[in-house]
């Protein structure tokens, strides 16, 4: 594969690594190229974002190549966030939220479990705003934060008390939505059908 | 209850229907309705022998080809072409007409079925990230959240769960269905490699799905029926013997 | 503002709206610009990220400029272990759906009409998937729910719009499909005489 196929690859696997980010060696063995030269075009990368004005670039946090915004165009992600019809909770946000209004109280890990991603960003943004608050601390090996809703939380969704949310749409077991999941792949093949 | 499962290998009568009209290489416009009824029939017979609970829309669909193969026999009334406007009668109209119509629509929505597929499949090959939280580029003095209703939070819980279902796509992608086509290859290759026999049960593997079992029964059907193999059993009960047919060495696989 | 420093901008706002999208009319109040300026810059951009082999390309689902990956990179990312997994649907969901885009809004009995079989619970899988919602409700006996494709039937096959949907093979109205029935029944017989 020629160097500017693989700068491809390398930009398309950043960009699904989301927050998370990738490290060299993660790429080197997904390209089959030696890390080394991994990290050289990385470095290469970064000075073509530069060059061609592009609207991201490549950061390096925690030994992890991730994909970000650039500060000078802050402004306008304001007017974004501002502009009407915008929720300004993101689906993640807004996950962690229900997650914690159906559970709570419950540990960052516990939700991280569900969700099957981090949300330390997520819970970042709820206590800024107010909608969650840190409810004592969980028995255990460092007694992890615990997190729970607030008042503000109840007022912003017009409820009078947390028993008043609807039942869960879902089962919010997720080890039981798996098994299930798994199955209803059995059953599928008695019931194509439908 | 037991009524409301359906075969495994067809969407419903219609789908059982087209297949056959397909395998015949018949006219669709111009079926063969004994030929086709008896086919029909046969195989849900066949279904019903397997023990599989036979939907009660594959018995009205057979009770309604019956019912135009009689039609079909009576003798049709000469065309009167300049009938009077309130005496249009039924007898005129041939009684496969509705049929075709039927088959004509559900085919139509089966090709852009097919044609969504390709579509879902391209879709899927490319991926995007979820959206960035705004919260944060909203000024600080601002702590109310806008445009967030009570269905917006449930509506994330779904989509959350759902994802979480979803994540077996690799389960989901390994159960290949097996073609009757392909099965009918793989029959005739058994029956070579057993040196022109093979025991009906060795046709099965231990834990054969009931769409296995199916699509089998149909491959042995299309290969009877196109004389590549035959059946013998010796007495009552003892294992079917599917043999290659006479002249059948020499065809192409 | 230049252009590159605008396409840049706007390659921001792409990537920061992520999955969810951003339509030209939101691009063009956030960086002033009139919109079909913006729609001129975004095929201009779409154009340059294939000259330059970029990793990512722009899209537009459901009304929506989107940044995604390439298909032929598909390869790569499944040997990610976090790659994002999508879903396909059953062939009955598939049908019925099928029936529901070109027909919609309907009832439940008009889609068994044609399927010739019934669907509850392929409605009831789209409906979870909220690939179809109801479209309220049908004049006649018991007012049945009528059924509508969604946003997100859209995303799901990467469609702008409705009217984006290929074309159905033939006629789709049951009455003309009998009139077209008949006219061939009746070539059928001018054929058999020759």
């Amino acid at each position: 594969m020629n160097y500017d196929k693989l700068k491809g690859v390398i930009e398309g696997l950043l960009f699904i690594s989301g927050d998370e980010g990738i490290d060299a060696r993660q790429i080197s063995e997904i390209v089959e190229v030696p890390e080394e030269e991994v990290v050289d075009l990385i470095e290469d990368m970064k000075a073509d974002f530069r060059r061609a004005g592009r609207g991201v670039q490549i950061v390096e946090v925690a030994k992890a190549y991730q994909l970000t915004t650039l500060p000078e165009h802050v402004p306008y992600f304001e007017r974004l966030a501002t502009s009407p019809g915008q929720s300004t909770l993101s689906q993640a946000a807004l996950e962690t939220l229900a997650i914690i209004a159906y559970k709570q109280p419950l540990t960052r890990s516990e939700i991280e479990e569900i969700r099957g991603v981090k949300c330390e960003k997520a819970l970042n943004t709820l206590l800024s705003k107010q909608l969650i608050r840190e409810a004592g601390r969980a028995e255990g090996i460092g007694r992890p934060i615990l997190y729970a809703t607030t008042k503000e939380f109840l007022e912003h969704f017009g409820l009078r008390e947390i028993s008043d949310l609807p039942e869960p749409p879902v089962n919010l077991d997720i080890e039981e939505v798996r098994m299930e999941a798994t199955a209803l792949f059995g059953k599928q093949e008695e019931k194509t059908n439908d | 209850m037991a009524y409301s499962i359906k075969l495994d290998s067809f969407e419903g009568p219609l789908d059982l229907l087209l297949h056959l009209i397909d395998k015949a290489e018949v006219d669709i416009y111009d079926i063969p309705i004994a030929e086709i009824t008896e086919q029909y029939l046969a195989t849900i017979d066949r279904m019903q022998e397997l023990q599989l609970d036979v939907a009660s829309e594959f018995v009205v669909m057979a009770a309604t080809l019956l019912s135009i193969k009689s039609k079909m026999l009576l003798p049709r009334k000469e065309e009167q072409v300049f009938q009077p406007f309130l005496d249009m009668d039924v007898e005129e109209v041939d009684p496969r007409e509705e049929l075709v119509a039927r088959l004509l629509e559900y085919k139509r929505y089966k090709l852009l079925a097919e044609q969504l597929r390709e579509m879902e499949i391209g879709r899927n090959k490319v991926f995007t990230r979820p959206a960035e939280n705004l919260a944060p580029y909203v000024r600080e003095e601002d702590h109310t959240i806008k445009n967030v209703t009570l269905y917006d939070l449930i509506h994330a819980l779904e989509k959350l769960v759902q994802k979480a279902k979803d994540k077996e796509p690799m389960t989901k992608v390994s159960r290949d269905e097996i073609s009757i086509k392909d099965r009918m290859t793989q029959i005739r290759q058994l029956v070579r490699v057993g040196g022109g026999m093979v025991r009906f049960s060795q046709l099965f593997s231990k834990g054969a799905t009931r769409s296995e079992i199916v699509t089998t029964f149909l491959a042995l059907l299309e290969l009877m029926k196109a004389k590549h193999i035959t059946c013998i059993q010796n007495q009552l009960f003892q294992d079917i013997m599917i043999c290659e047919a006479e002249g059948a060495q020499n065809d192409e696989l």
